[in-house]
């Protein structure tokens, strides 16, 4: 739980350096999120008049379920204590809620952009969350599971071979996650004023220790859906329930591997890619739904798909 | 009963129906009434001829009671009425004569056909009576759907009342048949009053719709 | 023994009416009904819950009422225990709301002696044992719930909703009726028993299926029957609105579960796609119906519509499985869609009660009206969050579990061998998904307009909190969905006597697992921990809050909203509930209700302000019932020219009956 | 006792019609109306315990004294709430003291009328009682003197004359078909006999006998399309006679049509009644239904309702089998109850807000609570809905011929829904919303009003098993 919290700021800091790199800037190092959270804890919190009780516990809320999330996530090695408390499912639903209430917390101090900020981000969700469902569905109706761990393990364990739902699995969850996680072309995390923006819309009332929490959830977020792309879809390396000290160092290697890569094709893809307008964003969203829902299908047909 | 019985009473009957038709051909009211009269004088005489095949003596009150009230009575308190409405010039038909006439084929046509299915051993005179009879309500009752004016209305009723006693009568031994044609004098006395009373010219009910709708308690 | 006890009970609610009636107008006289009924309610629960548990088959008890040569017959098996505690539950909570409430009613003796009466109908429903005395306590329901639904009868709105409903209801009667008739045949069979040991031809079956679809449906609302329900619910005193949404609806489903399941015999493979289909589109139109809404009793009515559709979702997963003898999953299915009964009755009357405060506080339904309640009402602000929670299916609460489960039984169903099954369900496991998201999204709306923000008008501003035995209720209610959240297993355990009784088998027992973890089919497939997420989720927040509060910061200032700078006072600038729907109006609205937005701006220079208006059709209505209602109206004017006719007209018409009926004898052989 | 109670039901009326002719002053005379309905009713119930031989002209069995105290206790009722009525008609001087006294005398003569077309054993004697009846309901209905009341009467007066004209012959035709096999005079028109002889009849003129007769007493009976007069005499007369007409009057024409009609089920050869009524049922209830909807006047559109429910009840028998029968006549009487109950308050109604008009009255609920809820009571009632009577027999009607006949019985469901719809569209006019016309509290006598709805709920929860064996054996009778 703790690397998984240690790791996801230093991975949004990695793909920020890319990216800047990409387009010849030096960037911040790499380091810099870190520096912005620990700054952004030690200040304190301007609220606004209108905000209420609620305001002030959500980034707790948002965080605490995002963290569950993400340490539900067989990251290194199969078999974590407690994820038989929770599979994919619950897991979508945890992200779910922390999206609801920090959706709440944009309504909450009644600001105009606080509101465009939330009703979109609704908007998205009521089509990424299906379509996060029905991948959920494909990879489920694949492993026989909806176990994360199992899963991991019926992946790696080679008998599945590639298959035409998986590929298509694979690309809407993409899809998804870059709708989820703010990123162009979707939502662009770097600005503020900006009309089309939507997260940081939601979270512009936000100061201090909140915002930090608020934030931290977010490249929490990124890094579960990396991770989770991570380890369904490149299970390798994942060391199993009972494994030796040198295996699980092995597979943290493997790990943070496995994220640096994604984190660079993340910030590849978003460099070479421009922001699309709001209204299309449910199209691109349909798309990832149609292509989920496609890939149920053939598994629903025939087992060979 | 023999022979001749059997044909003067048929004939009567046929005559009956004959009237019916002329009455349905008439469209001058003068000439209606003293046709109904003529009517009600050959179904009197035919009632009396029952009464003597049958030797049923409380016959002859109903022909008497058709004689003197339908044939007398009725006709004179009708003639009355048009002159005093002053309608003696009507020309009312719905249809026109022809078509009635036509309708009028086809209903005799077809109480002939429903009656002669009546198996034989109900005695001939009765068959073709009844025949008869149902022939002469429906013209009656056709009567009073193709005619506008209340007075040729009541004629129509009456001639079909008509047809009623001419089956009463026909029906051998049937009890009450006094009473039915007093029961209907009365009836038909009633109509006359109410057509008195209501100073009812044209129809049964009142010309305009507003009318209509005040009687009514309804709004369009 | 129960049942006789169960009767009484309900026989001292039907006393209660006309006492009530007399009551009314006393200054405590509704107190002291609600008090009553809350009574009876609870004695009714405790006997439920008996019954329920105990096993013990409690023989049938019959009275010498209703059809004369049948009499009344009355029976609780499993399946009729568990909605009688769901009837109960709902009961119980619905009148001690109504305890504080009913104050607030200005006229409570249009209320208070029709709501016992209500009750026990409800009540008699899930025990009666023959088609007779179902219908009678059936329609008895529906015409108690019409006398409260025009109780405020003022307001012509609630005229019209109560027409409606009353029709739809008696619609949904008929169908039943001839239901029955089929079911019972020409020599009137009426008894339950009997009906079983009938076995109906295959034609005759589904002729059947498909009038217990449309009469319970009619009931439950579900698409394209739904059109009274949003009219209705919202129209009663808000404790009548959450027994008819969060109760009524479930009985009809008992009802189409008690036909179907139980008297109809084995079913056939299509019978499930037709379920299924009703179900996944009656979820999708409900929840995009609510979206379109700003009236929060009428949304909350349009989400029953949804939820009814998950429901009948898993009813026909369940009848799938039952079809191709996978009794498991049946079991599985089944054990979803009623989890989700009860769940849902749960936080629809919660939600309702909400609404019900307040509508008293505010005096306003509209959420255009509201905001900023939450400083106001704080209290009433959390159990409706808690209510939205649960109804979003957001873990760790019990709207959550039931939706879980059906994913799971979901999951199953590519083993079934059928190919149309194979392409539905999917299918409509994507209409679930989509609609479990759009809840979210309408109760992120739902509750952020109408609490958060700032008032949108004095009302709103000036709301005061309710009175302590509606907060009583809504705790109580919020309670239970955290308890069949975080410990589904007990629940699901409850159930399985009803799911053996339906399909054979039961789900494996859970309450045995260790901590309390609720697993399906097997623990590599799947299994949920709602107490551990619970308990992470709190950890996690309360020590990370700690650990900031302690090491770092925990200073706050108060200051003015910054807004990216340019704040403005005026509260119109906050988004509004139908703007809040915008995106997804223009996502899913503009083909399903044809929306449309008209922008008018003013000529350059004027000063006149410049509008935006939206118009929605309700598509069903306008292709469904509109037409029915022109056609009666046509017909009936073409007809009334019968009643002007002159008398010789009148007799035209007899004699060409006349002549007709002669020219019949005259061709006849 | 001297006079057995046959004779009674019919002695009674008569002498209080002879009695009350001669009484002037309304009190005394109206009061008088109630003890000798009340006697009646009595005498009738007496009929249940000492078994009366049937002579040549009178005759009881289970099928008539049903019809019977049925009749009785409605007359009895009506005369208590039209004392109270009239007493009202009295002071706003619509009517004056000569015509009440007249109204009473016709009352009982009315009474008279229909105990003897029920208790006749003779074909020609009920169809005279038939035509007695009908002509002291014109006389009746035209008692305000109004334009509109007289256009009533005489719509009504030309129409059931002609009724009269075609039962009489069918009448006739039956004797006719009698004469050969049972030999001629009165035998061969008494109902005793006729049952025992009926099979040898000549069929053909059995089948045109029950054309005309059906047409005949259909008039009486309100059967679409004869049904002209009957709203508007309901609408035009004094409302105690608008009970009597819907809650009596049209049942007495129809038990003349049930026994013709057991008359024919006992010939085999004869075409089969039940086809002919269940058709003329249906398009009753039907077309009633949808007439429904464009009332204006809440009378008129009683009266088009009773026209519905007839058809309703002619279907059930016309289906026939003990389970339709058993249905048409519980259904039979739980009409006559609740019609007669409604009329009462819509009687009250009318006084006290002084029209007819709906669009004249509206929140009857808050303006007049007890007469409003007594009419939502009663609507409720007679559109079919539990816990009252008539639901169970509508209930039994269309449960027990769907199995038999889906499409006839679903065609009656939706007229019935159809016909709801109109009536509880029209409550919500007159019992709710903001309140229309005069406020002033009602001076009604409720009693009648409540003891029927109070009958016609008990009747929809619990049944005596007398009255159920009673109904079950006609029922039977009726094949």
């Amino acid at each position: 739980m703790l690397l998984v919290l240690l790791l996801s700021p230093l991975l949004t800091g990695f793909v920020r350096k890319a990216k800047a790199r990409l387009l010849r800037r030096q960037g911040p190092p790499l380091l810099q999120p870190y520096r912005d959270l620990i700054r952004l804890m030690r200040k304190e919190v301007v609220l606004a008049e209108s905000a209420s009780w609620l305001f002030r516990v959500i980034p707790y809320i948002v965080f605490a379920g995002t963290w569950v999330a993400a340490s539900l996530v067989p990251t290194f090695r199969g078999g974590l204590l407690f994820s038989w408390s929770a599979d994919l499912i619950a897991l979508i639903a945890l992200l779910g809620s922390a999206r609801f209430f920090l959706a709440l917390a944009g309504l909450d101090v009644g600001t105009s952009f606080g509101g465009i900020g939330s009703s979109r981000e609704v908007m998205i969700a009521s089509l990424a969350e299906p379509a996060m469902l029905m991948i959920m569905f494909t990879l489920a109706l694949i492993a026989g599971s909806t176990q994360l761990t199992s899963m991991a393990a019926y992946m790696a364990s080679g008998e599945v071979g590639l298959r035409v739902s998986l590929g298509l699995a694979l690309l809407a969850l993409i899809m998804v996650g870059i709708a989820e996680n703010a990123r162009i072309p979707i939502d662009n995390p770097a600005t503020h004023l900006e009309l089309t923006m939507v997260h940081e819309a939601m979270v512009l009332e936000y100061s201090g220790r909140h915002l930090a929490l608020i934030d931290l959830a977010s490249e929490l977020k990124l890094l579960v859906y990396l991770s989770l792309v991570c380890c369904l879809f490149t299970p390798w390396g994942i060391a199993g329930p009972v494994a030796t000290p040198v295996e699980i160092a092995f597979g943290i290697a493997v790990y943070i591997a496995k994220l640096a890569a994604g984190g660079l094709l993340l910030a590849v893809f978003e460099t070479s890619i421009a922001k699309m307008r709001v209204f299309r964003v449910p199209e691109f969203l349909g798309a990832a739904l149609m292509l989920a829902l496609l890939a149920t299908l053939l598994r629903f047909v025939s087992g060979s798909f | 009963m023999n022979a001749l019985q059997f044909d003067v009473a048929h004939l009567l009957a046929g005559l009956l129906v004959l009237l019916s038709f002329m009455q349905l051909y008439q469209d001058r009211l003068y000439a209606l009434l003293n046709i109904f009269a003529l009517h009600a004088l050959v179904l009197a005489a035919s009632v009396a001829w029952q009464a003597f095949v049958q030797d049923a003596p409380h016959l002859y009150l109903t022909a008497l009671i058709a004689l003197v009230f339908k044939a007398i009575v009725i006709p004179t308190a009708l003639h009355r009425i048009i002159v005093r409405l002053g309608i003696h010039r009507e020309i009312e038909t719905v249809v026109g004569v022809g078509p009635a006439m036509l309708l009028g084929m086809g209903l005799v046509a077809l109480s002939m056909v429903v009656m002669l299915r009546v198996t034989t051993e109900a005695d001939p005179l009765a068959r073709e009576d009844l025949a008869f009879a149902l022939s002469v309500v429906l013209l009656g009752l056709l009567m009073m759907v193709t005619r506008r004016n209340a007075v040729s209305q009541v004629i129509g009723f009456m001639s079909l009342e008509n047809g009623l006693v001419l089956a009463a009568t026909g029906a051998k031994g049937m009890p009450l048949v006094v009473e039915i044609s007093v029961a209907f004098s009365v009836l038909i006395a009633f109509i006359v009053i109410g057509i008195f009373l209501f100073r009812i010219r044209e129809r049964f009910d009142t010309v305009d719709l507003q009318a209509l709708d005040r009687f009514r308690g309804e709004r369009r | 023994m129960t049942v006789a006890f169960t009767l009484y009970n309900v026989a001292a609610l039907i006393a209660l009416a006309p006492i009530a009636l007399a009551l009314a107008r006393l200054r405590w006289g509704s107190a002291i009904v609600y008090c009553a009924s809350l009574i009876l309610t609870l004695t009714l629960l405790v006997l439920a819950l008996l019954s329920l548990f105990g096993h013990a088959e409690a023989p049938a008890v019959v009275l010498p009422l209703g059809l004369p040569w049948l009499g009344a017959h009355f029976h609780i098996d499993a399946l009729s225990a568990f909605f009688l505690v769901v009837v109960n539950v709902g009961g119980a909570a619905a009148s001690l709301f109504a305890l504080g409430y009913g104050r607030h009613e200005h006229t409570p003796e249009r209320v208070v002696p029709f709501y016992p009466a209500y009750l026990a109908a409800m009540n008699l429903v899930v025990i009666a044992d023959d088609a007779f005395s179902f219908l009678v306590s059936w329609e008895f329901m529906s015409l108690t719930s019409w006398a409260l639904v025009v109780a405020h009868h003022q307001v012509r709105e609630n005229l019209r909703a109560g027409y409606v409903y009353l029709l739809m209801a008696s619609f949904g009667t008929l169908a039943l009726l001839l239901a029955f008739g089929l079911l019972a045949g020409a020599d009137g069979n009426y008894l339950f028993d009997a009906v079983r040991a009938s076995h109906p031809t295959a034609g005759l079956a589904a002729l059947v299926l498909i009038l217990a679809v449309v009469g319970a449906g009619s009931k439950a609302g579900v698409v394209p029957l739904h059109a009274w329900l949003p009219l209705a619910h919202p129209a009663a005193p808000s404790h009548v609105s959450a027994l008819m949404s969060g109760v009524m609806t479930k009985v009809a489903i008992y009802g189409f579960i008690r036909i179907v399941f139980d008297l109809l015999g084995a079913p056939e493979w299509w019978w499930s796609m037709l379920v299924l289909a009703v179900g996944g589109i009656t979820a999708v139109m409900g929840v995009l119906y609510a979206l379109m809404q700003h009236d929060l009793k009428r949304l909350l009515a349009y989400h029953t519509v949804e939820n009814i559709g998950i429901i009948y979702i898993g009813l026909g997963l369940a009848l799938a499985f039952k079809v191709y003898g996978m009794s498991f999953a049946a079991a599985l299915a089944l054990t979803a869609a009623l989890f989700h009964v009860f769940n849902h009755s749960l936080f629809k009357s919660l939600l309702f009660f909400g609404a019900g405060a307040v509508l008293n506080a505010t005096g306003e339904r509209d959420m255009e009206h509201l905001g900023g309640l939450i400083h106001r009402m704080p209290q009433t602000a959390f159990v409706f969050l808690v209510g939205c929670v649960a109804i979003s299916a957001l873990p760790p609460l019990n709207g959550f579990v039931s939706e879980w489960l059906t994913f799971q039984a979901i999951l199953l169903s590519p083993q079934l061998p059928s190919w149309g099954l194979k392409l539905l369900v999917p299918a409509v496991g994507a209409l679930l998904a989509l609609s479990a998201a759009l809840a979210a999204a309408c109760f992120v709306k739902a509750f952020g307009v109408s609490f958060l923000g700032r008032p949108r008008t004095p009302a709103a501003a000036n709301a005061c909190e309710t009175d302590n035995n509606s907060l009583a209720a809504m705790f109580f209610l919020s309670a239970l969905c955290l308890v069949a959240g975080i410990l589904p297993g007990i629940f699901i355990d409850a159930l399985a006597p009803v799911t053996t009784a339906l399909v054979g088998v039961s789900m494996p027992r859970q309450t045995g697992l260790d901590w309390l973890t609720i697993v399906p089919i097997a623990e590599s497939r799947s299994s949920y921990n709602g107490l551990l997420v619970f308990v992470f989720v709190t950890l996690s927040g309360s020590l990370a809050a700690f650990a900031i509060h302690r090491l770092a910061s925990d200073k706050l200032r108060r200051s003015p909203a910054w807004d990216c700078g340019f704040p403005v006072a005026s509260p119109a600038t906050q988004y509004t509930a139908s703007s809040f729907a915008q995106p997804i109006r223009r996502v899913f609205g503009t083909t399903i209700f044809r929306a449309r937005e008209i922008g008018e701006m003013p000529p350059p220079g004027s000063t006149a302000p410049a509008r935006l208006t939206v118009e929605l059709h309700d598509v069903i209505w306008d292709t469904l019932y509109a037409p029915v209602a022109a056609f009666i109206g046509y017909a009936a004017e073409r007809l009334n020219v019968l009643q002007f006719l002159t008398i010789r007209r009148y007799l035209t018409l007899v004699f060409a009956a006349l002549v007709l009926l002669l020219l019949v004898l005259a061709i006849w052989p | 006792m001297i006079i057995d109670a046959l004779a009674g039901v019919l002695v009674i009326p008569a002498a209080a019609a002879a009695l009350l002719a001669a009484l002037p002053g309304y009190r005394l005379s109206a009061r008088l109306n109630v003890f000798a309905a009340l006697l009646t009713f009595m005498t009738a119930v007496s009929l249940f315990f000492i078994e009366p031989r049937s002579g040549p002209y009178l005759l009881v069995d289970d099928l008539n004294k049903v019809f019977v105290v049925l009749t009785t206790f409605v007359a009895f009722t009506t005369s208590v709430f039209s004392a109270s009525y009239i007493g009202h008609e009295i002071e706003i001087g619509r009517l004056t003291p000569t015509f009440v006294r007249f109204y009473h005398a016709m009352y009982q003569i009315l009474m008279f009328a229909m105990n003897l077309a029920l208790v006749a054993n003779n074909i020609g004697l009920m169809w005279v009682a038939i035509e007695l009846a009908t002509l002291t309901t014109v006389l009746m209905v035209g008692i305000y003197r109004t334009h509109e009341a007289l256009e009533a009467a005489w719509k009504y007066f030309i129409l059931g004359s002609v009724g009269i004209a075609l039962a009489l012959f069918g009448t006739i035709l039956v004797y006719m078909a009698a004469r050969p096999v049972i030999g001629e005079g009165v035998d061969a028109m008494v109902w005793t006999v006729l049952m025992t002889r009926a099979a040898k009849f000549d069929p053909a003129l059995l089948n045109v006998a029950f054309v005309f007769l059906l047409l005949g007493y259909g008039t009486k009976v309100g059967l679409a399309p004869l049904h002209a007069w009957l709203p508007d005499a309901h609408a035009e007369g004094p409302t105690p006679i608008s009970a009597v007409l819907s809650g009596l009057l049209l049942n007495v024409a129809l038990y003349a049509l049930l026994r013709f009609k057991m008359l024919l089920a006992l010939n085999p050869a004869a075409i089969a009644p039940g086809p002919l009524m269940v058709i003329m049922g249906l398009i009753s209830c039907v077309f009633a239904a949808l007439m429904l909807y464009r009332r204006r006047d809440i009378k008129r559109m009683f009266a088009y309702s009773s026209i519905e429910h007839m058809g309703i009840i002619v279907f059930a028998f016309g289906m026939g089998g003990p389970l339709a029968n058993f249905a048409g006549l519980l259904h039979m009487t739980m009409h006559s109850l609740t019609k007669s109950a409604i009329f009462f308050a819509v009687g009250h109604i009318a006084q006290v807000k002084g029209t007819q008009k709906i669009a004249d009255m509206g929140g009857l609920t808050v303006t007049h609570p007890v007469l409003g809820w007594g009419l939502v009571l009663g609507v409720v009632a007679i559109a079919g809905l539990p816990p009252l009577g008539i639901f169970m027999s509508e209930f039994l009607v269309v449960s027990s011929t769907f199995a038999r006949a889906p499409w006839l019985a679903t065609i009656l469901a939706l007229g019935i829904l159809v016909a709801l719809g109109a009536l509880f569209l029209r409550l919500n006019t007159i019992a709710f919303g903001e309140p229309r016309g005069p406020a002033a509290p009602a001076d009604a006598s409720y009693v009648p009003m409540f003891a029927h709805l109070g009958l016609v709920l008990m009747a929809g929860i619990y049944m005596p098993p007398a009255l159920v064996t009673g109904f079950q054996n006609v029922a039977r009778l009726l094949g």
